[in-house]
């Protein structure tokens, strides 16, 4: 998705115990802890303690945490012969956390509130995907329920696809296949106290999710759940909290901050050139790596970014390591030549098709815009936000500024306030030539992070639009419905990392960076899982004793 | 008494007009409301829906009309599953939340009410404290010193200040504990400890203010007659300068610190983002930058409240402690 | 920042009118100051280096954008390669952490940027400050009622949300360092206005504005001949202390967005990137820092300078009795 | 030994020696004044025998020593115990010189402890005590009022109760009756005679006012720039002075028993002074006086019906309460009455500085709403009446610039002329207020509503912020112009024989009504009102003697 990014780490090291309570501190409050309205990788990090889902991520390290294993249900998903319709069955002995059952209702009635206008937030796939999705107005409106989610009886959910989509476990991570109970649904309030499947319950949510308290579910049974370890007894997850601020909580890991972690915080480049001076210190930092890529997207529709030479020579004149540099150094970010990240679950083809080298190569740019008419050079204006992120903020400009300007063209910056920018930059009417984005992944594959970018019919005229380069291609669009339906995830990775290569070819967007997650946690804490999914260390499988 | 019927209704005209003031800003600034509340990759359906329900498209009048009549007579909402009342100072839901703005700021104000009015007294003391000394110590190296050490206060910004604090004494020394907020009820000591950095970065940027008005205050009580007259008459320095210079440099003192409560609060915005306090500057902050009309709305008049509310009061103590401003 | 001189001037000032000013004699106990003095001199300095920006960054063969990749350890989150911050022959202050940016050049660019906006905003307030402050003292009474409440709605709005709104209704191609400064300007003049009323109210009723009025003058010759003058002492004084708090204000707007564009630098904008450096590359913060505080200091001693020179009665701090009866309070 | 001892005092502020080389004793139970202009050094003098110029960065010089102390050389702590306990002082002004902040009751008390360890509420006791001595009525409630909930005359007498607090063998009074109008000055001058009869204490009296000298002191101490010029018995320096300083001196003060046409005698003196200015002023004065005969009938002022009320509802004040006279050509009016009944606010009707509540003010025959430059005032303080951020040529030339004239040749020109009418130099036009004395200042003030070539100049108390020769001389110049240009006056004062020197008509005010109107001998020598009659009785009179009677007189006034 666009806004999402959560983090990880290498090993920990003696036998985890249960016990103990684990302070999470982040910068930013669980505002919506409703199922319906969260928009999560994975099933996201603290939600996925309280909301089980279908399918769930793989709690392992590295590239083997990029696979989907099954959580309610006791498979990934049977689909049929064209991946239009699939079935899953739920585990036996699942509860709440008062005790009673969960049944398949309670999944159909979960992911039908997602459609309630009051439930706004979530990822767009049900909607496009489920038959009678785009016109469901959700349970409150139209009670007759969503056609295309079939529930033969209690054990059992079929949802009918109107094309086949061979990524679906993927989607059934997201919180919106969590079961809501009808009778205990409190529509906009149910975010106060949703009712637990997985492991904790909520006890405590103070000030719209910025303090969480989160205790044993007693009805969750270890024995239906095989990813989540739950160790500690009680987590304590205070937001809200200065980067800068969390960051030294956990450097210092004092009194509670010992057992103290973030999921949202990366360390800052002043932070990490003191923590790799710091043996100590250093070992208490992990490393993870989230599918995501920060790059310059141009709109062909504005002049001169029309010429394919101007674009291609932008490519060339970037100096990738001022780029690296303003987003943190090497250790926070990777230089990217490919679009796609560099995980294999994406289906990684590494290419460079305008090579810049480490600081860029201006002589060629310069002899592309002779080629394109711009011998005198070229003025230009790159769209950046004010946000202080280090993707699409002010650092990042000016270093493509500087670099540009060795290359003869004249960079002027607009930088825009965060709401303005994002609704300038998906605004078809108004999207400026050229300016900064970043994209990262629903799930760790190339569908989501390809199809919203590239799919010519998702272009969106009225509303958000993601397909910035408002690319139409009827081979591209071909290629993606093609990918879609393979079931075999290994085989379709494949298809995504060739597309990607092609797609890269016209020069749409210059990929910058793939961004490294550098998180510190505290002392007593044990047994540090960081997956490639979600590339921070994973809070269900944490020990503080 | 007719000075306070008329102070209170300036002070409710000035809150009408602001609420005006930022309907009106927030209708011009750009950001799509709805698109923001729905979230990023709703459709326009989606986004269409929650725009009726949130009433976007109404005219401004019809809405400002709707908040001035929740303010009255409290307003209902549906929760989707059932109708939620909001009772009668109802200042709306919040779009992101939809939360009653009116309890969110009921929960909120105790932090930053903890935050500004400790940091007050502590400003209020080292700032009158340093004024006083320097008032005295006049022209000598150590009212100098006072001097610099004040100055480098207004000097820096608090989030700066904030932060090298609190790398020092929390993460280096570990004499405190990094702040976080305590309720007050639940443990005043701790709650003391914890909001000991907050008050003190806080207090450091108004200090040198009062410092300094606090000096000429005194050193022009210092020249009035009345002090002659206790001079002459025998009294001891210490009195004099304790009980009736520092007494006549009061009044000035209480006006500017009336007078400072709006510029506490901007300092209150970063310190509270700095610290992690869950107080009104931090989601006034962030209500801002999610368009949340209701919150800002909300919060900025309950702000402008104290704000004019903090005015009157000096005005009255001003006319009140400087009797000679009545008389003359 | 504090209203200091309405209390300070209030009451005294005027009833103390001997030799409370005259061009000459004030300049005279100006002088008197040594401490006024330097702190002028460094005024002066702070803005020559401003306007010799240019000049400065020249000799020292730098420019305040260009990007040194090589300079800055990478691996190590950009902090800068060498002692000091990269101390050299060529930067002499070392570079920016990230982006190898020359800190001298971008220091002394800063100051352009910070001084100027916080000189041209001071100049925004005064003018509406005591444009408003006269016309609400000299008005009739719903004159007056229209802009106290003006002034009170100014003074109660949270900056920020103006500073917001100011800025969304711009369009980006309007010149950011004016526009920052009216945005300090348009927001920041509600203390001058209350002081200049205040003021304002006590000098009218002074014989001397009779006078004027009997010789036949009208309302707006009074206010500027008479009436200014007599405000113009805390004002000034009062602009002192306005120009740090406005630096500091286009700090806060750096950190909202609403500050001058990248890459040109202000104080305000290196201080809000730099405080997390405070560890890793401390001259990064104390260089920026450093140069506010200097301005500060020079401001605020300058002022009081000012302030002291403006008070007559600061010649002798212990009178024994006058002959003059004195009109009490005032 | 004498209870105050200085030999060869000198005190200098930088370059100036404010007092230079002065010597007196005065015995226990005694009484001096210190008499002289302003600027003679009086206070000066008398804040030494406090020591209060120690820290100050004043030198002192020669031997002070008061109640037994050595002042120079006495350790802070025996001066602190000096100070209130044997030797207390008044001061002048008596509104700043209370702490505004605290009860005068504590203020009282606080000294009282400072001095003999007494209890809060033993203080408390005698601070009750002593205002109930100084004839504060109802002491104990009022010991707990502020400074400004009392009258000048009451915060004169809370002062004169702190100095008693500890039964001190000297007080001190500094001018205790500069700022107080007459009547309010005869009772303070009563109550310092009776507890001089009563407790024996010693006084030593500043003060610039020779009536006020005479009044109450037994020895007289004539000071100029500084130096004794004449010392001795008060009816020996009064009624024979042998220093024509001394005579200059008495000849400045207006008496209000003779009329004017009989201050001829004065003005020789006088011109027999080296002061040249001062004597070609009264000189002219006296010239204008008895040349002044032309009175015509044109009425050039005229009010009927004037009130004015301030504030509203219970809190609202009526200052003026249906006041109608008329001015004619030529003439001057005087108006007199107590502090506060409504003189100023009266003035300031008649030239439209104040819009009337009811009633109306004709200005030669026209109604007349708001200011005309044809109708001027001359200010009271001459302080505040320039504004001192100007020259005060450009003061001057205001009207001429109002006018609508541009030329300033011509404006620089008539200002000039002006200012050397009013005895000033051309060339003072550039300099500014502060670089001129009170009397310059007046005089400025005078040329500037000059500059407007009024027919009448309503003048507001304009001499009683003045010594008695300066005062003198600003007196005569008005009546030198008045004669010249025929202009009227309205002559506002709370001073009664300024008012017989220069009235040809005088009217009384009280609580904003005239009681009494007629020529101005008529009004003095026959005063047809109780309320006059009190206040002839509280002029201060040059003649001990005289002043013993009129003591009584007014004891028994007071009674009826
Ligand atoms: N603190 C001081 N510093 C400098 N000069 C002073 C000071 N106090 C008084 N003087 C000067 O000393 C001279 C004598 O002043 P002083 O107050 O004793 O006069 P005075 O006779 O009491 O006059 P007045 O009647 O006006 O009170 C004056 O010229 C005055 O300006
Ligand atoms: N602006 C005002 N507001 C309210 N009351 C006023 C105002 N001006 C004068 N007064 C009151 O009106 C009365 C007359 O005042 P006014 O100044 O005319 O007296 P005055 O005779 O000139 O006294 P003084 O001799 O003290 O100058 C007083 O009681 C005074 O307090
Ligand atoms: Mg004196
Ligand atoms: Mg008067």
């Amino acid at each position: 998705g666009p806004e999402d990014n959560d983090a990880k780490g290498s090993a920990g090291d003696s036998t985890p115990h249960q016990g103990g309570t684990l302070t999470v501190l982040n910068s930013n409050p669980q505002q919506d802890f409703d199922p319906a309205r969260l928009y999560t990788s994975g099933g996201g990090n603290v939600p996925s303690l309280v909301f089980r889902t279908l399918t769930t991520r793989n709690r392992e390290d590295g590239a083997a945490g990029a696979e989907v294993v099954p959580d309610l249900a006791t498979d990934t998903g049977r689909p049929n012969k064209d991946a239009t319709v699939w079935t899953y069955t739920l585990k036996e002995g699942l509860k709440y956390e008062d005790g009673t059952p969960i049944t398949s209702a309670d999944v159909k009635y979960g992911i039908e509130r997602s459609f309630a206008a009051e439930l706004s937030g979530g990822a767009p796939y049900l909607r496009d995907w489920l038959i009678g999705g785009a016109d469901y107005e959700g349970p409150y409106k139209d009670k007759g329920g969503l056609g295309s989610i079939e529930t033969p009886d209690a054990r059992t959910i079929v949802f009918r696809l109107n094309k086949p989509e061979g990524e679906f476990p993927y989607l059934a991570t997201q919180t919106q296949f969590a079961p809501v109970p009808e009778a205990r649904d409190t529509g906009t309030k149910y975010e106060e106290h949703p009712v637990s499947s997985g492991p904790y319950k909520v006890v405590k949510n103070e000030n719209d999710g910025e303090r969480l308290i989160l205790e044993r579910n007693t009805h969750w049974s270890a024995s239906t759940d095989a990813e989540r370890k739950a160790y500690p007894d009680r987590i304590d997850v205070r937001s809200g909290l200065d980067p800068a601020v969390i960051n030294q909580r956990l450097s210092a890991s004092q009194g509670a901050d010992a057992a103290a972690v973030t999921t949202d915080t990366n360390l800052g480049p002043a932070e990490l050139a003191k923590v790799t001076g710091d043996q100590e210190l250093a070992s208490r930092v992990g490393t993870g790596h989230f599918g995501y890529t920060n790059y310059i997207a141009f709109n062909p529709k504005v002049k001169p970014f029309d010429n394919a030479k101007v674009r291609q020579a932008i490519a060339y004149a970037i100096d990738r390591s001022s780029v690296v540099n303003a987003a943190g150094g090497s250790a926070l970010a990777e230089a990217a030549t490919t679009f796609l990240p560099s995980q294999k679950s994406f289906g990684y083809t590494p290419y460079d098709h305008f090579p810049a080298g480490g600081s860029g190569d201006p002589a060629k740019a310069e002899e592309l815009l002779k080629e394109a008419g711009h011998a005198d050079g070229l003025t230009v204006t790159l769209t950046h936000s004010n946000a202080k992120d280090f993707e699409t903020s002010p650092e990042l400009a000016t270093a493509i500024q500087d670099a540009l300007k060795k290359a003869g063209i004249t960079v002027e910056l607009e930088g825009l306030e965060e709401n303005d920018y994002s609704d300038k930059i998906h605004n078809a009417g108004t999207e400026p030539g050229f300016f900064l984005a970043h994209w990262g992944a629903d799930w760790p594959s190339g569908g989501p992070f390809l199809a919203p970018i590239f799919d010519g019919r998702q272009i969106v005229k009225n509303g958000a639009n993601f397909n910035t380069s408002f690319l139409n291609d009827d081979s591209v669009n071909a290629e993606i419905d093609a990918i879609n339906k393979l079931t075999d995830l290994d085989a379709a990775a494949q298809r995504w990392g060739a597309l990607d290569k092609e797609i890269g070819e016209r020069a749409l967007t210059v990929p910058l960076f793939h961004p490294v997650y550098k998180r510190l946690y505290g002392e007593d804490i044990k047994n540090v899982v960081i997956s490639d999914w979600t590339g921070v260390l994973d809070i269900s499988q944490v020990a503080v004793k | 008494m007719n000075f306070v019927v008329r102070r209170t209704l300036g002070a409710l005209v000035t809150l009408l007009a602001i609420s005006v003031i930022i309907y009106v800003v927030f209708y011009v600034t750009p950001g799509n409301v709805a698109q923001i509340t729905c979230g990023p990759r709703c459709s326009p359906v989606q986004v269409q829906q929650v725009a009726d329900q949130l009433h976007l498209d109404d005219p401004l009048y019809a809405r400002y009309w709707h908040f001035l009549e929740g303010i009255v007579a409290g307003r209902d909402y549906s929760t989707g599953t059932a109708v939620q009342h909001c009772p009668a100072p109802c200042l709306g839901l919040s779009y992101q939340s939809d939360q009653q703005v009116t309890r969110l700021i009921l929960a909120k104000l105790p932090v930053s009410l903890s935050l500004v009015l400790g940091a007050m007294v502590l400003w209020l003391v080292l700032g009158v404290g340093t004024g006083v000394l320097s008032a005295w110590r006049r022209g000598r190296l150590s009212e100098r010193i006072l001097t610099g050490v004040t100055l480098a206060g207004t000097a820096t910004p608090v989030f700066v200040i904030g932060l090298i604090l609190m790398i020092v004494v929390c993460g280096e020394l570990r004499l405190l504990p990094f702040p976080q907020y305590v309720n007050l009820t639940e443990d005043p000591e701790q709650w003391a400890w914890n909001l000991l950095l907050p008050w003190l970065s806080l207090a450091l940027i108004e200090a040198a203010a009062f410092a300094r008005l606090t000096r000429a205050s005194m050193l022009e009580t210092l020249a009035e007659d009345h002090i002659r007259t206790f001079r002459a008459y025998g009294v001891g320095e210490r009195s004099v300068v304790g009980r009736h210079a520092l007494r006549g440099a009061f009044a000035p003192v209480i006006a500017l610190n009336a007078n400072n409560v709006g510029s506490a609060v901007g300092g209150a915005v970063l310190t509270e983002t700095l610290f992690g306090l869950p107080g009104i500057g931090r989601e006034l902050v962030h209500a801002v930058q999610v368009v949340d009309l209701p919150v800002v709305v909300g919060m900025v008049l309950v702000i402008g409240f104290f704000v004019v509310v903090s005015n009157a009061v000096a005005d009255v103590l001003y006319a009140v402690a400087d009797r000679r401003v009545v008389l003359a | 920042m504090s209203e200091a001189l309405v209390a300070v001037d209030a009451p005294g000032a005027v009833s103390a009118a001997p030799g409370a000013s005259g061009a000459r004699r004030f300049r005279r106990r100006l002088r008197t100051q040594r401490a006024a003095l330097v702190a002028a001199g460094a005024v002066a300095l702070l803005i020559l280096v401003a306007l010799a920006a240019p000049l400065l960054t020249a000799l020292e063969g730098q420019d305040p954008t260009t990007y040194h990749p090589a300079l800055v350890d990478s691996a190590r989150g950009g902090v800068p390669i060498g002692s000091f911050g990269g101390v050299s022959g060529e930067h002499w202050l070392g570079v920016e952490p990230q982006t190898g940016r020359d800190l001298f050049a971008r220091l002394v660019y800063g100051a352009r940027v910070s001084l100027g906006v916080a000189l041209a905003a001071t100049v925004v307030q005064m003018l509406i400050g005591v444009s408003m402050g006269l016309g609400a003292a000299l008005g009739g009474q719903w004159v007056d009622q229209l802009l106290s409440r003006c002034t009170d709605i100014i003074i109660a709005m949270p900056l920020m949300i103006m500073a917001l709104a100011l800025l969304a209704i711009v369009p980006s191609s309007f010149p950011r360092p004016v526009l920052v400064a009216l945005v300090i300007g348009l927001i920041g003049w509600g203390n001058i206005a209350k002081i200049v009323r205040a003021r304002t109210l006590t000098l009218k009723e002074l014989d001397y504005v009779a006078a004027a009025r009997l010789s036949g003058w009208g309302t707006l010759r009074i206010a500027r001949r008479e009436l200014l003058p007599g405000v113009a002492a805390p004002v000034i004084t009062y602009a002192a202390l306005l120009v740090p708090s406005n630096i500091s204000v286009e700090a806060a707007l750096s950190f909202l967005g609403v500050g001058v564009k990248p890459p040109t630098p202000s104080w305000g904008q290196m201080l809000t990137s730099a405080d997390v450096w405070y560890q890793a590359a401390p001259q990064y913060l104390l260089l920026p820092a450093g140069a506010l505080f200097v301005t500060v200091l020079a401001l605020t001693v300058l002022g009081d300078g000012v302030r002291t020179a403006l008070d007559p009665r600061a010649a002798s701090r212990l009178r024994v009795g006058t002959g003059l009866k004195r009109e009490s309070g005032a | 030994m004498s209870l105050v001892e200085v030999t060869g005092l000198s005190v200098e502020f930088g370059d100036l020696r404010a007092v230079d080389d002065l010597s007196f004793r005065l015995a226990r139970g005694g009484s001096l004044a210190l008499v002289g202009e302003s600027g003679s050094g009086k206070s000066t003098a008398a804040a030494a025998l406090l020591g209060l110029h120690r820290g100050t960065g004043a030198r002192v010089s020669g031997a002070v020593r008061v109640a037994g102390v050595d002042v120079e050389e006495a350790s802070e702590e025996e001066i602190r115990r000096l100070r209130g306990a044997r030797a207390a002082m008044v001061f002048q002004d008596p509104l700043s010189s209370l702490d505004p902040y605290y009860a005068i009751g504590d203020q009282i008390a606080e000294v009282y402890r400072v001095h003999t360890r007494a209890s809060r509420r033993a203080a408390r006791a005698r601070a009750v005590e002593v205002l109930d001595r100084v004839g504060i009525p109802d002491p104990v409630r009022r010991s707990r009022a502020r400074p400004h909930e009392f009258s000048g005359g009451m915060r004169q007498r809370a002062l004169i109760a702190m100095a008693l607090a500890c039964e001190p063998g000297l007080l001190i009074a500094d001018e205790p009756t500069t700022a107080l109008d007459v009547t309010v000055q005869a009772q303070i001058l009563d109550l310092l005679h009776a507890l001089r009869a009563e407790t024996g204490m010693g006084l030593l009296l500043v003060t610039h006012d020779v009536g006020v000298a005479a009044e109450s002191a037994e020895e007289v101490l004539v000071m100029r720039h500084g130096r004794v010029v004449e010392h001795g018995p008060v009816d020996a320096v009064l009624g024979s002075p042998a220093q024509p300083y001394t005579r200059e001196l008495l000849g400045a003060v207006p008496r209000v028993d003779a009329p004017r046409a009989s201050s001829s005698a004065v003005s020789e003196d006088v011109a027999a002074s080296g002061d040249v200015a001062a004597s070609g002023d009264v000189a002219a004065s006296e010239e204008a006086v008895s040349e002044k005969s032309a009175v015509s009938e044109e009425v050039v002022l005229e009010a009927s019906g004037l009130s004015r009320v301030f504030g509203r509802g219970r809190r609202a004040v009526t200052a003026v309460d249906g006041v109608s006279l008329t001015v004619r050509r030529g003439e001057t009016l005087g108006i007199v009455g107590e502090s506060g009944s409504g003189k100023t606010t009266l003035g300031r009707m008649l030239v439209g500085l104040l819009r009337p509540t009811a009633g109306e003010v004709r200005h030669a025959g026209h109604a007349r709403v708001g200011v005309d430059p044809a109708v001027q005032m001359v200010f009271q303080d001459p302080v505040s009446s320039l504004n001192p951020r100007r020259t005060v040529g450009e003061s001057v030339a205001a009207p001429l610039r109002a006018r609508g004239e541009r030329d300033e040749g011509l404006i620089r020109g008539r200002v000039r002329e002006l200012l050397e009418r009013v005895g000033l130099e051309a060339a003072h036009y550039d300099r500014y207020p502060h670089e001129f004395s009170g009397g310059q200042r007046q005089r400025v003030g005078i040329a500037r509503a000059l500059a407007a070539d009024p027919r009448v100049i309503v003048c507001d108390e304009p001499v009683s912020a003045l010594d008695v020769t300066t005062q003198a001389q600003v007196v005569a110049l008005l009546g030198e112009l008045q004669r010249e240009l025929g202009l009227a006056l309205v002559f506002v004062a709370h001073d009664l024989a300024v008012v017989r020197q220069v009235s040809d008509r005088v009217a009384v005010m009280r609580d904003g009504r005239i009681v009494e109107e007629g020529p101005a001998d008529a009004v003095y020598d026959r005063p047809r009102e109780a309320y006059t009659r009190r206040l002839l009785a509280a002029v201060p009179a040059l003649d001990p003697a005289l002043a013993a009677r009129r003591r009584v007189e007014r004891r028994e006034l007071a009674v009826t």
